[in-house]
């Protein structure tokens, strides 16, 4: 077996290291070796969202990232959208719009939809599908998804 | 069973509400755990191996250097999955799909798995087994498998219901017919008649959660199951009989599901992870990728159907006549008999006969996708009866109003329907304002009707009152879309107290009475009123305490507004009890005070829609877009009417996915080209518009409240809807689903078929 | 005395015809006198059977009162999605 | 499997060059993880270049643009001087995947991918985009029409890796386009895809012009017919049906589960036409 590569990133604001396999995935070391499995694996080749975090920022399929290169980045995933206790806007308006279903894609939209609110608060229609695109839902027909993010977006901008 | 009948204008306090679910702040924070998610102590890694060809003996099976393998802790074959079927085939069938026995009958089919200590090891020892293949002739297409030099799937299938009854093994395993009355004198009458043939490709339910389990079995037969699935209790009897385990000492807790629209009514891989485990002694982790879910489980059926309908000038359908032919994958199942009962459902027919076959192909054993087999019946009957409504010069929608079934009249697949509400959903899309709404150039409307069974099932529920007075309720059906919350509406319904003072769990096997699957639509009908009767039965345990405490006769003790009064003036200085005072008191009172129901939940009631879409199609490349769409269906009642929605609007988008580009596509090798998200094109955000709703509520007789399954009827309409939105944009008639842009654009080159535009 | 409808799928099994008379007042005693006059009828029985009465379908409430003159109709077992 | 991530050019070259079995170049990793995971490939090594500082930026100087060969798609979105000066090669990097994708995939990576429905390329060759290709033996500039030999296949010897991406300043009244069709309205890999660049001269007339087309063939294709046929004119609707045939002339396509070869040929000639009349109109014509 190939060596074990020894990583130093952050988190959700955490400093974390791990060791992995050259061919793992961040996903792979999120869900396995951290217990972070909010992001999750629906099809492992970048087409279906459902394992959305950011890196360094940018929206990334953290099943098409190397567990190696996040040595020195910074990694964002759904469970570092509430803050202090608090959900995240994006958080309470998916519940209040019966947003979910199942729930299996819900933390890579959230994810998605807060890499999109975060460059466009004042997101169209279009602009708000076109974002999501990259985020497969087979149960809403993503209808009331798309009411969510735009009533999250209403109120953050309230409040900024 | 009887109810009482008083549902009818009932009044609702809680029912009918929309509170935030339950299960929301888990499902938002990445908290709840789904199949995949689930850990213990030990646990290994499973892998299986598939086969690479569609139709092969398997003459030899070598896993010695797999197995010697450091890290490898267990490799299986069927060798380690005797049959304990003891003669019943069908259980044998669901054995053999879990891993070959000898042939391989389809690309993808299970033939060896392997657990190690960890995925790499685990990849390693699956490329380290050998097998060697003999390949046979294979067939996957339904048409071709029918004809006599077809290459057999089965060869002990003889077709069932032809008389004689043959003696030649055929991939027809049996053919049905339903209907009444004289088609040919039909016929005969009608001014009118079209004729046409249709075709639909395979398409997959395309839940988001692959298939995932945690399976631990010690060597004292005692087993433990953590799995995605709609129905826990059956994956518990049917691992159990496969595996030769006590059903009493195979705990099966349901993760949260990601998904499974029929899917996940069926083990697949559940059954080789606990032999993994059992032959390893460790608890085993099963996730199939994405690749496996379309290769090896639960597609729909690919069907070839031929409609026949005759209609006089004045509007009325004298005869239908409709022959299907739905490919089952490669073991025998009753799908195209489904499409048989259900193709005409939505008609009040003098004269009407469908004919069914069920037929074996080299392909995945298909399983139940929402509402199986009614949608592509619906698509050759509805888009038939579109080009009868223009020949004779009728509005579609007029044309159906006139033909719909109502109360009274013999459903084509036999019985009398009782009050239904296809004529009522026709009437809303009659008067509804997207029906005026003006078109565009290369914009197309269209419409269609669906219909579904839906069905109940046996049921069980616990509803235990906390010392605090809260409410926690056990139920046994799984949540697939929100049912926790309107259970826990119908809950605080009937006991009067506020909806955040329930708590509704989804129980284990190890904690609740057997339940039947969530399938059907019926978890939120049949735990529904498991749930009235469990709340009702904990309310007479309440009054009782009530009496008690004031030592009045319970006969003259009522429950109102979550509270007991005594009802005679004589009680009149009598204080009324909350609940939260009888719950504190219970300890001196008799002790917890819980509500139980088992029942069987029949007398679901059939469910009808019907869609309106408007779609612009792109005349130089085939292209399409889905403009507007509006879902109007019958919900008996609405317990909690934003998850009515979700219902109907996600089973619209995934009946848009259908009729536009979802398709299995194999190749002249018989393996699937496009076993993944990227060519197996499910709808994206960007692809669909709002999907507007409108909820009509035709209360149900055989539901304490009305309630009518929602889940499923509404992927009925869309593949009819939009085949006729198409043809009257592009002017020409599609045939053949997927609607995929080089079909289009080869019809509208081609004008085959007369254009039905002008509307 | 109710008269069964059998759907086509089992017409074979009672030699063709498309219904018969039978003497039961409850579910479980319309199959079990079917399945008396019609062996074969079991196997089908077995692999799913639902009893329409009055247009309410049945799937497995053998305890289910047969009113008399009611509509009764044998169909096969249906699963879901 | 060994993961290295060298900070120079001549370092990753350097371990390109001495790796003994199959060594592949990580950029975004939108394709090369796929065919990892799903087994095509087994590396033995691995080198990552986006720790290389000079391959993740976008430099404007007096001859045009450089694009780093580490630089995601996302990023040239964002480069306002190279949207202005080629608004067709942008947007067809713009295209590739969704937005996750956007924030990995890199137009080198999109070209040495060797797929021959890239959406970047066919923009790219329109435009007369060049590869700034380091090896062993030094480095050596190449047009990004001659990186592809055939489908998975490229010219680059062993050793050497695309460093950037160079595009030339626009001529005065250029402009370029790109289009693409998928059966859905994201996400999808192009069944057929068009690149048209083109000068007017005085009144409006195109004086060059370059069309490309994307999967019709085992590599994009170059047609100077179709060039020609709207060199000298006003694209008037003569010129854009000759242009349309003479794309449907060069097809070369083949049927599968993307697209049949009738559907390719003919939807060729629609986008080269609409992608042609778009150039126009950002040409200032």
């Amino acid at each position: 077996m190939a060596q074990g590569i020894h990583v130093a990133t952050t988190i959700n604001g955490d400093a974390v290291e791990y060791v992995c396999q050259p061919r793992e995935t961040l996903l792979e070391v999120l869900r396995n070796r951290l217990g972070l499995t909010g992001a999750k694996e629906g099809c492992g080749t970048g087409d279906c969202g459902a394992c959305s975090v950011t890196l360094d920022g940018r929206l990334v399929c953290s099943c098409l990232v190397l567990g190696a290169e996040a040595e020195g980045r910074s990694v964002t995933t759904v469970e570092g959208l509430s803050t202090n206790g608090n959900l995240h806007p994006l958080q309470k308006k998916f519940i209040e719009h019966a947003a979910l279903q199942c729930g299996i894609c819900t933390p890579g939209f959230l994810v998605s939809a807060k890499a999109l609110l975060d460059r466009n608060p004042d997101p169209t229609e279009e602009e708000i599908r076109y974002a999501l695109a990259g985020n497969l839902c087979r149960c809403t027909g993503y209808d009331k998804i798309v009411r969510a993010v735009d009533a999250a977006a209403k109120e953050l901008r309230s409040k900024a | 069973m009887n109810h009482d009948q008083s549902f009818t204008n009932q009044e609702f306090k809680i029912v009918g509400t929309r509170p935030p679910r339950p299960d929301g702040v888990d499902k938002v924070t990445g908290r709840a755990r789904y199949g995949a998610d689930a850990f213990a102590p030990g646990q290994l890694v499973g892998l299986i191996l598939r086969s690479p060809h569609a139709h092969a003996k398997i003459k030899k099976i070598d896993i010695s250097k797999a197995e010697k393998l450091p890290g490898v802790k267990a490799v299986i074959t069927s060798a380690d999955l005797p049959d304990l079927t003891k003669g019943d085939r069908g259980q044998l069938d669901i054995l053999e799909n879990c891993m070959a026995r000898g042939r391989a009958l389809y690309d993808g089919h299970a033939v060896a798995a392997v657990a190690a200590v960890d995925a790499e090891t685990a990849r390693k020892a699956l490329q380290l087994i050998k097998v060697d293949y003999q390949v046979l002739p294979h067939v996957t297409d339904v048409d071709e498998a029918m004809k006599d030099n077809a290459p057999i799937v089965q060869p002990h299938i003889r077709t069932v219901g032809v008389n004689p009854a043959p003696t030649k093994a055929s991939n027809v395993s049996q053919r049905t017919e339903f209907g009444h009355g004289d088609v040919e004198a039909g016929f005969k009458r009608a001014d009118v008649i079209v004729e046409r043939s249709y075709k639909t490709e395979q398409t997959h339910q395309g839940y988001i959660e692959p298939h995932a389990c945690l399976a631990s079995v010690g060597p004292d037969g005692q087993g433990e199951l953590w799995v995605t699935t709609q129905g826990h209790f059956t994956f518990r009897n049917q691992c159990a009989s496969l595996l030769g385990m006590d059903v009493a000492k195979l705990k099966v807790t349901s993760s949260e599901i990601g998904g499974g629209f029929g899917g996940k009514t069926h083990v697949w891989m559940e059954p080789v992870a606990l032999a993994l485990s059992r032959k390893a002694n460790r608890p085993v982790k099963v996730v199939m990728t994405r690749d496996e879910v379309f290769r090896a489980t639960g597609p729909t059926c690919s069907t070839s159907i031929d409609v026949k309908i005759g209609a006089t000038k004045d509007g009325r359908i004298t005869a239908a006549l409709a022959t299907l032919r739905y490919q089952d994958g490669a073991f025998p199942s009753i799908w195209g008999m489904l499409g048989g009962m259900t193709s005409f459902a939505c008609y009040d027919l003098e004269n009407v006969k469908a004919i069914a076959y069920d037929v074996l192909v080299n392909r995945p054993k298909v399983a139940a996708y929402r509402a199986p087999s009614a949608p592509m019946a619906a698509f050759a009957v509805e888009s038939t009866i579109d080009q009868v409504a223009a020949e004779i010069g009728w509005d579609p929608v007029d044309f159906r109003i006139k033909n719909a079934a109502k109360e009274g009249t013999r459903a084509s697949y036999g019985p009398t329907y009782g009050p239904i509400g296809i004529g009522p959903t026709l009437l809303a899309a009659k008067n509804h304002p997207h029906m005026k709404a003006p078109l565009r150039k290369n914009q197309g409307r269209g419409m269609a009707c669906g219909f579904w069974f839906n069905f109940g099932g046996q049921t069980c529920t616990d509803l235990n009152i906390g010392v605090d007075g809260t409410v926690s309720l056990t139920v046994g059906t799984v949540d697939v879309g929100g049912s926790r919350a309107s259970l826990s509406l119908i809950a605080a319904e009937e006991l009067g107290i506020p909806y955040e003072k329930v708590k509704c769990t989804v129980a284990d096997t190890a904690s609740l009475g057997h339940n039947d699957t969530t399938e059907g639509s019926r978890g939120t009908f049949s735990s529904g009123m498991a749930t009235i009767y469990a709340a009702r039965d904990a309310i007479r345990v309440l009054k009782e305490r009530a009496a008690k405490t004031w030592e009045i006769d319970v006969a003259d003790v009522t429950w109102r507004n979550g509270r007991a009064m005594a009802l005679k003036a004589e009680h009149g200085n009598l204080n009324e009890l909350t609940l939260e005072e009888l719950a504190a008191a219970s300890p001196r009172t008799g002790g917890p005070i819980a509500g139980h129901n088992e029942v069987v939940a029949d007398g679901a009631g059939v469910s009808f829609a019907t869609h309106i879409c408007d779609i612009e199609v792109d005349p130089e490349t085939g292209h399409t877009k889905v403009i507007r769409y509006t879902v109007i269906q019958d919900a008996g009642k609405a317990i909690h009417p934003d998850y009515v929605e979700g219902q109907f609007q996600g089973a619209a988008a995934q009946g848009i996915g259908w009729a536009l580009n979802e398709e299995y596509i194999y190749g002249k090798d018989g393996r699937l080209q496009n076993p993944g998200f990227l060519d197996y094109r499910i709808p994206v955000c960007s692809d669909l518009p709002f999907i507007d709703t409108q909820i009509l509520e035709i209360p149900n007789p055989g539901h304490p409240y009305g309630v009518r399954g929602v889940g499923e009827t509404s992927i009925v309409p869309p593949l009819a809807a939009i085949a006729n939105a198409v043809s009257n944009a592009a002017g020409v008639r599609l045939t053949h689903i997927p609607m995929s842009p080089p079909r289009i654009l080869k019809a509208i080159k081609n004008g085959n078929g007369k254009s039905h535009a002008g509307r | 005395m109710i008269e069964v409808q059998l759907s086509a799928s089992l017409r074979e099994f009672a030699g063709g015809a498309a219904s018969v008379a039978v003497e039961a007042t409850t579910v479980r005693e319309l199959l079990r006198k079917l399945v008396e006059r019609y062996p074969r009828m079991q196997k089908r029985f077995d692999e799913g059977v639902a009893v329409s009465i009055n247009g309410e379908i049945f799937r497995d409430d053998r305890a289910q009162r047969i009113p008399e003159g009611a509509e009764v109709y044998l169909l096969p077992r249906i699963p879901g999605g | 499997m060994q993961y290295a991530a060298p900070t120079t050019v001549k370092e990753a070259a350097g371990l390109l060059a001495k790796s003994k079995g199959s060594a592949f170049v990580l950029a975004g990793g939108t394709d090369l993880l796929v065919r990892l995971k799903s087994g095509l490939i087994e590396p033995d090594l691995v080198v990552d270049i986006k720790r290389i500082a000079s391959m993740q930026t976008v430099t404007k100087a007096a001859g045009g643009f450089k694009i780093g060969a580490a630089v995601p798609c996302a990023v040239l979105g964002e480069n306002a001087a190279l949207k202005k000066a080629w608004p067709g090669v942008v947007e067809a990097a713009n295209l590739i995947g969704s937005d996750q994708v956007q924030g990995r995939c890199t137009i080198v990576g999109n070209l040495c991918n060797a797929s021959p429905a890239a959406d970047s390329v066919p923009a790219m060759v329109a435009a007369g985009a060049k590869a700034l290709v380091v090896g062993p033996k030094g480095r050596r500039t190449i047009a990004v029409e001659d990186v592809v030999v055939g489908p998975g296949k490229t010219s680059l010897k062993k050793g050497e890796v695309v460093e950037a991406i160079t595009l030339p300043k626009p001529a005065p009244k250029t402009g370029d386009a790109y289009l693409r069709f998928i059966p859905r309205t994201e996400m999808d890999i192009a069944v057929v895809s068009a690149g048209v660049c083109l000068t007017l001269g005085p009144k409006g007339v195109v004086k060059k012009a370059r069309v490309a087309l994307g999967a019709v063939g085992p590599t994009v294709i170059v047609v100077p017919k179709a060039a020609a046929a709207i060199v000298g004119t006003k694209l008037d609707d003569a010129a854009l049906a000759a242009l349309a045939k003479a794309c449907e002339a060069a097809c070369k396509p083949i049927d599968d589960k993307r697209g049949t070869i009738e559907f390719r040929t003919e939807v060729a000639g629609v986008l080269a036409r609409r992608a042609a009349k778009i150039a126009y109109e950002r040409a200032g014509g």
